[in-house]
């Protein structure tokens, strides 16, 4: 149906003609593109931040405000850019005191990576909360660990000494033990093993209580950049 | 185009939901609607992006078509894809944020997207932008409803719900597999199955009433 | 030269196979007789694999038996001699065992004559070089008589550079119901012997054997009874198995030796010859009487009195039930030879020739064919190939008409055994597709030749 | 190092690429016809991926913190301009390679499992070795899925399917028990 | 001659046939496993009768309804949608709704053998494509097991079998835990004696490792099933776990303790033997046995799931035609396989 009549070759443009009209289309493209970004960034770093903030406040109660801190050089500093693996957030009372950390961890779940936020109260050695940021656990199962009230409620007086353990539902009798969810003991497990983890990875690199970084500027809303991506 | 000549407008618009329907029947595009139907509003989300991705291209395509030289355009028609892409994946990120996540990576996908690339080189290259964009839209609309069937029957069975509205009650034992990669193909499988069904009855019924016609006569 | 497998002599056999009931004890003890001379014979010019034989006879002219009726075609090929004394009363096309029709030489026997055979001091075969040799053999019209009716000289035109270093004697006869090559060892051992002895003479072998299955311990017995001491022939027991008389098999068996795909037991020094054959050479030299008479087993549930007979070849298969009470009404099938290999016949009218071991007839109950299921991929057939094909795709691929296909799946090395048919459950036809898928493949060459 | 042996075994068996993230699925559904051209197709592929994953990382270190609004187009041009790069270095070097597997090359350049590597791999932030081994995975497993769907279809070639089903609906549902029995992976390895 | 010669017959030959026909084999099957059902029975009362209706009920209407006139009297007569039934029954917890059993038969022979045109041609396990789909499907009710009980609660039946279309069932009794998961979550053992006997929470057909095995040498002896199958696959998951045993012998249960937990013994004698959906040669059925073996040991001890013995046969199902094709016994007088 669509017979194609070859031009004649002295018609053919030239490769600069080629490569020009390539170059042309990349330049307006990036215009295009660069204008979205433009006009969608405010939008979504206010979002980023707003979803990252409510993570925080929810699992350090009694927080309201909050700075990323990274581990830098040996020790603990505010820092714009998330620092590899090394990344927390400090959490703050209206009055600018330090309250606790937000600590986000991950590792793998039952299906896909799981990643998650704890908060964690140096001074009194204690987990206050869990939120989950990211999985895919099997619908009706897995997802409990953040549908599921009850479970979610075991994070948020744990004292991991030394580590916190999951154990049979219902068995729950020391103060490091988490009630597994049944049907999806291998989630439950997860979940602890991922905040053992990270209290394994911060152990030894926070800041002896009271020595914690301070808020820069108490007057001024603190603002933590999301990683780009 | 002469070529233009003989199409109906109405025709290019209807051939891409049923006769031509993308999915169904050319079993192209695949890749982003079974990882992205296990609910219909992911599935709509999908379908709307697809459609503004397939719009905006072939609308382009159709009209700049004179100075695309011949050499290069298919790294033109997926510069201009990718454009649209990344448009309507920072839109979605700023506007709904939620839909977003679950979305993932799926909607940088769309530049890998077999039927967009393939409407440019088949048909937006060669026609008016009329019809470019008629086509366009029959087959993004063709898509979008192959998106919301199978995002719909996946959720409605595995989830009991439709749009996140419960329809059956509490004690709905969900189909939890439907959600799960299992689910998308086997429905897709068994949809394509009813297509050939139905496919196969409109022949033999066609050929029924020609031998009725023949044995009249 | 042959190094035996330590594992192959305690297994010996070969591997896969089936184990088909034998039902050889209907005529085991039955010894065999002679079938009176009747009226009408007719000898087929095509009995033997190779050229068709040329009439040197005319219609009309008389014969006395054993007389030249027809020369080799060509180098394969034989001579057929008269059955009976008698009178050619046509030359022309009769009935074949497939229910075509093939050119025969008719003859009508003289009803006086004494159809006795002239009496012969015989020949004095060890003075003849290999050359005469090989002529007296075609001269005697010898052809293989385990069924496949190959022109015995031919076998033994061993090319310059091979040797023959071990002559085997197939007494196998796995087939069920056959018991005639048993029979023969049983009655003629002697002459059995001699023609042994005449082989290893001629094909300068230095051993021979003779393998027979466990089942026919008394003809093993006997032929050990008649053996001389140093004389270099053994008898060896076999388990049962079919198709232990497939030559490459019953060489396996014996020697643990496999015959490469493609090439022929002389390639590896062995000759194989069938217990008849080797009889028929003795005859032969011993007494001049070429091939004009064969053993055949008559038997099967059809078969009103089993018996062993000795057949002028020639004799319609009609003449010989008639001398054992004919047919039991149920008969459904009359099968040429045996019931694994052989074939069935569309009429009573075709001859016995040189290679029908058997005549059985089958009722209802072995007939019946089982209810065809699909192929349920047991591999009951791929362990009863001896071949170590798989039937099972080799079935699939013929009915999926991908003969090309089957050629890489070694379609050519079937010989047809019948094995996987036996062993399929879902009865699916296996060797008769493959046998279906073989004839398209023989064409095919020639159909793309002529474009 | 354990947290590399479970992006390896995720990546091929749990979250396979195209039984589990369906990726991919255009050659899977339409080249797996034949065993000797899936494998080889997916070798190719686990090379492609495997220069992706280095680009992916190359770009995301150098150029992309500082424009991240061009990491679609960035990927796509990169990608497809390096493996093009590879194919002509290849057929000049060793053109029986070239003849197996290079063929390949411009069909699997555009395919949504390479771009899907490399935007899975920047945002997990994985880093050059992790991403080598996610690639490594990857491309295994989708060589595992593209040559066990081909037996699987090769053998129903000679079945009696009914003619309803035949082609791309049975593969689906082909896939569809393929990734059933895959969800028996789930969990490898998470718990150790 | 006066008589007529009778009309013959001509069909080729062999016209020897060995006895056994596909149907026999089949009935032997499931003859094997009435005991099994008879202890289904008594552990876990009439209910398991029901169940097994269910999916047989499934299996079997799914199969008449979805095969074309001709050939429907020939699907029933062939015994294997009924064998596939039963088995897929023996191998559900015993209070799962009867409509879930239901629908598990109809996949069963839906998804696993009609749209691959019927007997003989399907790849994968129907009875196990069934579990699969039902496992997937309602993880939640698949993976809840009720207490084996004893003769005293012969008539009592679980109210959970009665839960209506697509509804949650409602469980009567606590769960118990199978003793493959009481390994795996609470790294307790249990007795090899009630292993045998069967009176431990798990499915229907493979309480009993006894009755099992008695089955398996029944088919042995009619020689119905390729005994190398389950000999590789005892050997391997042998071998395998006795391995892992050595290494860490708190933590990875012993070879004895693998074989006759869970379903090893049922899927080995009863699955993975499908003649349809396992290698074809000898060779094959070594290297597909000992694949599964391997795969259970693996899920088993480092996998999420507390069992593997469906997904390892699945997986090797998947790896047959591969299996077969690289298998192919070497030609008589050839140096290799066709292929
Ligand atoms: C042949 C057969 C295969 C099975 N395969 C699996 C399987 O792969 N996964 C599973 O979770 N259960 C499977 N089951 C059921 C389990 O064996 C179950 O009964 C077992 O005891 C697991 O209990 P648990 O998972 O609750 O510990 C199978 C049952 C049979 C009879
Ligand atoms: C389809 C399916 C999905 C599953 N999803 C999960 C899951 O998301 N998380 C989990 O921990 N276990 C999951 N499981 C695992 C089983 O429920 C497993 O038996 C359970 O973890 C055992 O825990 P229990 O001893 O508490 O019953 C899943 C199993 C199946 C069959
Ligand atoms: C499947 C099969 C079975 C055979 N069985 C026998 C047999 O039982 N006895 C026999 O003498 N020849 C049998 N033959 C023929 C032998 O292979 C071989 O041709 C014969 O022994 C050679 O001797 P001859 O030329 O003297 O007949 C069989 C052939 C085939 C293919
Ligand atoms: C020894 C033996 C084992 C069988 N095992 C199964 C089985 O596990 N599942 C099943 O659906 N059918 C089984 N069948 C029946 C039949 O082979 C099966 O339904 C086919 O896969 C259907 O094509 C078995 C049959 C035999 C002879
Ligand atoms: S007939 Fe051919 S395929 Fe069948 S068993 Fe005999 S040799 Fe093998
Ligand atoms: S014996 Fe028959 S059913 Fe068994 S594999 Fe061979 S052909 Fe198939
Ligand atoms: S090309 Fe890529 S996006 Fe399109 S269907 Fe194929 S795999 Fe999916
Ligand atoms: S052209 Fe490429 S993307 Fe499109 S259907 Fe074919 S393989 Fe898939
Ligand atoms: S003895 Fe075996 S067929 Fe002749």
């Amino acid at each position: 149906m669509n017979q194609r009549v070859e031009l004649p070759t002295a018609n053919q443009p030239s490769s600069t003609r080629l490569a020009l009209s390539v170059a042309l289309a990349g330049l307006i493209s990036g215009i295009a593109i660069i204008g979205i970004y433009e006009a969608t960034l405010p939008t979504i770093t206010a979002n980023k931040a707003r979803q990252l903030r409510e993570a925080v406040f929810k699992v350090l109660p009694g927080v309201s405000r909050m700075q990323q801190l990274g581990f830098v050089d040996g020790s603990l500093k505010p820092v714009d850019v998330p620092i590899e693996d090394l990344t927390l957030y400090g959490g703050y009372d209206n009055g600018g005191r330090f309250i606790g950390y937000a600590i986000p961890s991950d590792g793998p779940g039952f299906q896909d990576t799981i990643a998650l936020l704890y908060g964690w109260l140096p001074r009194e050695g204690r987990i206050v909360g869990m939120e989950i940021l990211d999985s895919r656990e099997t619908p009706g199962l897995g997802d409990k660990i953040y549908k599921d009230a009850v479970f979610v409620a075991n994070f948020s007086a744990l004292i991991p000494d030394p580590d916190i353990v999951t154990v049979k539902k219902g068995t729950r009798s020391a103060p490091n033990e988490v009630d597994a969810i049944t049907g999806a003991t291998i989630s439950s497990k997860a979940v602890v093993r991922i905040i053992n983890e990270g209290q394994a990875r911060w152990r030894g690199k926070l800041p002896a209580p009271g020595q914690e970084p301070s808020l820069p500027d108490p007057a001024e809303s603190p603002e933590a950049g999301p990683g780009s991506g | 185009m002469d070529m233009d000549k003989n199409l109906d407008t109405y025709q290019e618009f209807v051939k891409g939901i049923w006769r031509d329907n993308p999915v169904f029947v050319q079993v192209l595009g695949m890749c982003p609607m079974l990882a992205v139907t296990n609910s219909a509003v992911n599935a709509l989300v999908m379908g709307g992006a697809t459609l503004f991705v397939l719009m905006g291209s072939s609308f382009l395509v159709a009209a700049l078509k004179q100075w695309i030289p011949k050499q290069v355009r298919i790294s033109l028609y997926i510069i201009i894809i990718a454009t649209f892409v990344t448009v309507a994946d920072y839109s979605l990120l700023a506007m709904l944020p939620g839909v977003h996540k679950e979305l993932g990576a799926f909607i940088p996908l769309i530049v890998a997207n077999c039927m967009i690339l393939g409407r440019q080189e088949a048909f937006a290259s060669r026609h008016g932008i009329r019809f470019a964009v008629m086509d366009a839209a029959g087959m993004s609309l063709g898509f979008v409803l192959a998106l919301f069937s199978l995002g719909s029957i996946r959720e409605i069975l595995g989830n009991g719900s439709l749009f996140n509205i419960p329809l059956f009650g509490e004690t709905f034992e969900p189909w939890v597999i439907m959600i799960l990669p299992p689910g998308g193909f086997i429905t897709l499988g068994l949809i394509l199955l009813f297509f050939n069904w139905v496919a196969a009855r409109k022949k033999a019924f066609l050929e029924q009433v020609a031998q009725a016609e023949r044995e009249s006569l | 030269m042959w190094s035996m497998n330590p594992i192959r002599l305690l297994k010996g056999s070969f591997r896969h196979g089936v184990h088909p009931e034998g039902h050889k004890e209907q005529t085991a003890d039955l010894p065999i007789q002679r079938v009176p001379f009747g009226s009408r014979y007719v000898m087929p010019l095509g009995q033997h694999i190779g050229a068709p034989a040329k009439p040197v006879v005319n219609v009309g002219q008389r014969l006395h038996r054993g007389q030249l009726i027809a020369e080799p075609g060509a180098f394969v090929s034989t001579c057929l001699h008269s059955p009976v004394t008698g009178r050619v009363v046509s030359i022309g096309p009769q009935r074949h065992i497939d229910g075509t029709f093939t050119r025969a030489i008719e003859i009508e026997a003289d009803p006086f004559a004494t159809q006795q055979l002239a009496p012969s001091p015989g020949l004095d075969w060890r003075s003849l070089d290999m050359v005469e040799f090989i002529d007296q053999v075609q001269q005697a019209g010898i052809v293989g008589m385990g069924g496949a009716a190959f022109p015995a000289h031919v076998k033994y035109s061993i090319p310059e550079g091979q040797q023959i270093a071990e002559l085997l004697v197939n007494g196998a006869e796995c087939e069920p119901y056959l018991t005639n090559d048993h029979r023969l060892m049983m009655e003629r051992p002697g002459a059995l012997l001699q023609g042994v002895g005449i082989l290893l003479e001629k094909l300068g072998a230095k051993r021979a054997t003779i393998g027979v299955e466990a089942n026919k311990q008394e003809a093993i017995d006997i032929l050990n009874d008649h053996l001389g001491p140093d004389q270099p022939i053994r008898v060896i027991s076999l388990p049962v198995k079919y198709p232990q008389g497939a030559e490459k098999m019953l060489i396996k068996a014996v020697y643990g030796k496999e015959v490469p795909a493609g090439q022929l037991p002389r390639d590896i020094g062995v000759a194989v010859n069938n217990v008849g054959t080797v009889v028929a050479i003795a005859d032969w030299f011993e007494s001049r009487m070429p091939l004009i008479e064969r053993v055949v087993t008559v038997s099967g549930p059809g078969a009103a009195y089993p018996a062993n007979l000795i057949v002028p070849l020639g004799t319609p298969v009609r003449e010989v039930l008639r001398f054992c009470g004919g047919l039991r009404p149920e008969t459904r099938e009359v099968v040429m030879g045996g019931p694994m290999m052989g074939s069935p016949i569309a009429s009573l009218d075709v001859p016995v020739m040189k290679g029908t071991s058997g005549i059985l007839a089958f009722t209802d109950s072995e007939t019946a064919r089982p209810r065809e299921y699909p192929c349920i991929r047991c591999g009951r057939c791929l362990e009863a190939c001896p071949y170590f094909l798989n039937p099972s795709r080799l079935a699939r691929l013929a009915r999926a008409r991908m003969f090309t296909e089957m050629k890489a799946y070694r379609v050519t090395d079937c010989v047809e055994c019948g094995s996987c048919t036996f062993a399929c459950p879902s009865g699916i036809p296996i060797v008769q597709l493959i046998r279906a898928a073989k004839d398209n493949l023989a064409h095919e060459p020639r159909d793309q030749g002529a474009e | 190092m354990n947290e590399l042996v479970w992006i390896f075994v995720s990546a091929l068996l749990i979250n396979n690429f195209v039984l589990a993230y369906f990726l991919g699925l255009c050659p899977f559904l339409g080249v797996s016809g034949r065993l000797e051209t899936s494998f080889r197709l997916g070798l190719a592929t686990t090379f492609v991926l495997i220069v992706t994953a280095l680009c992916a990382w190359f770009l995301n270190t150098y150029i992309l913190i500082h424009a991240p609004y061009l990491r679609l187009i960035c990927f796509i041009v990169v990608i497809a301009s390096t493996v093009q790069f590879i194919e002509m270095a290849i057929k000049k070097l060793s053109p029986a390679l070239f003849k197996a597997l290079g063929i390949f090359l411009p069909l699997i350049t555009t395919n949504c499992a390479i771009l899907g590597l490399a935007i899975f791999a920047t945002n997990r932030g994985y880093n050059l070795v992790e991403g080598l081994i996610f690639a490594l995975g990857a491309g295994a497993g989708f060589t595992l899925a593209m040559v066990l769907m081909a037996g699987l279809r090769e053998e129903t070639e000679l079945s009696d399917v009914p003619a309803l089903m035949q082609g791309t609906a049975l593969n689906l549902i082909i896939a569809g028990i393929l990734s059933m029995a895959f969800m028996g992976f789930a969990g490898l390895f998470s718990s150790t | 001659m006066s008589r007529k010669d009778p009309d013959l017959l001509i069909q080729t030959t062999p016209v020897l046939r060995q006895g056994l026909t596909t149907p026999h084999a089949m009935r032997d099957v499931w003859l094997s496993l009435l005991p099994l059902v008879l202890a289904a029975t008594w552990f876990f009362g009439i209910g398991a009768l029901l169940l097994l209706s269910a999916t047989i009920a499934g299996a079997l209407m799914t199969e008449w309804v979805f095969t074309p006139e001709p050939r429907r009297r020939d699907v029933i007569r062939d015994q294997s949608g009924l064998l596939t039934g039963l088995l897929l029954g023996l191998t559900l917890p015993p209070g799962l709704p009867l409509w879930m059993a239901f629908l598990g038969g109809a996949a069963a022979i839906g998804l696993g053998k009609i749209i691959w045109g019927g007997l003989g041609n399907n790849l994968f396990n129907p009875a196990l494509v069934g579990r699969a789909f039902l496992l997937g499907t309602f993880p939640i009710a698949m993976t809840t097991w009720s207490p084996a009980g004893g003769p005293g609660q012969l008539f009592e039946i679980q109210g959970s079998l009665f839960a209506l279309p697509f509804q949650s069932p409602v469980y009567d009794a606590v769960s118990s835990a199978t003793p493959l998961g009481l390994m795996k979550f609470e790294q307790q053992s249990t007795g090899l004696m009630r292993l045998m006997i069967g009176n431990t929470g798990g499915s229907l057909g493979e309480t009993s490792g006894f009755l099992v095995l008695l089955g398996g040498l029944f088919l042995l002896l009619r020689r119905d099933f390729d005994w190398r199958i389950p000999a590789a696959i005892f050997a391997s998951a042998a071998l395998f776990s006795g391995l892992l045993h050595l290494v860490d012998p708190a933590r990875y249960p012993g070879p004895l303790f693998t074989l006759f937990s869970g379903s090893l013994l049922f899927g080995a004698i009863y699955m993975a033997t499908d003649p349809v959906t396992s290698p074809l040669s000898p060779r094959g059925a070594w290297i597909f046995g000992i694949g599964i073996g391997l795969l259970v040991v693996l899920i088993r001890n480092f996998g999420g799931l507390p069992e593997g013995v469906m997904y390892a046969i699945l997986l090797m199902n998947a790896a047959t035609p591969l299996i077969d094709r690289y298998t192919q016994p070497r030609v008589f007088g050839r140096k290799a396989g066709p292929g």
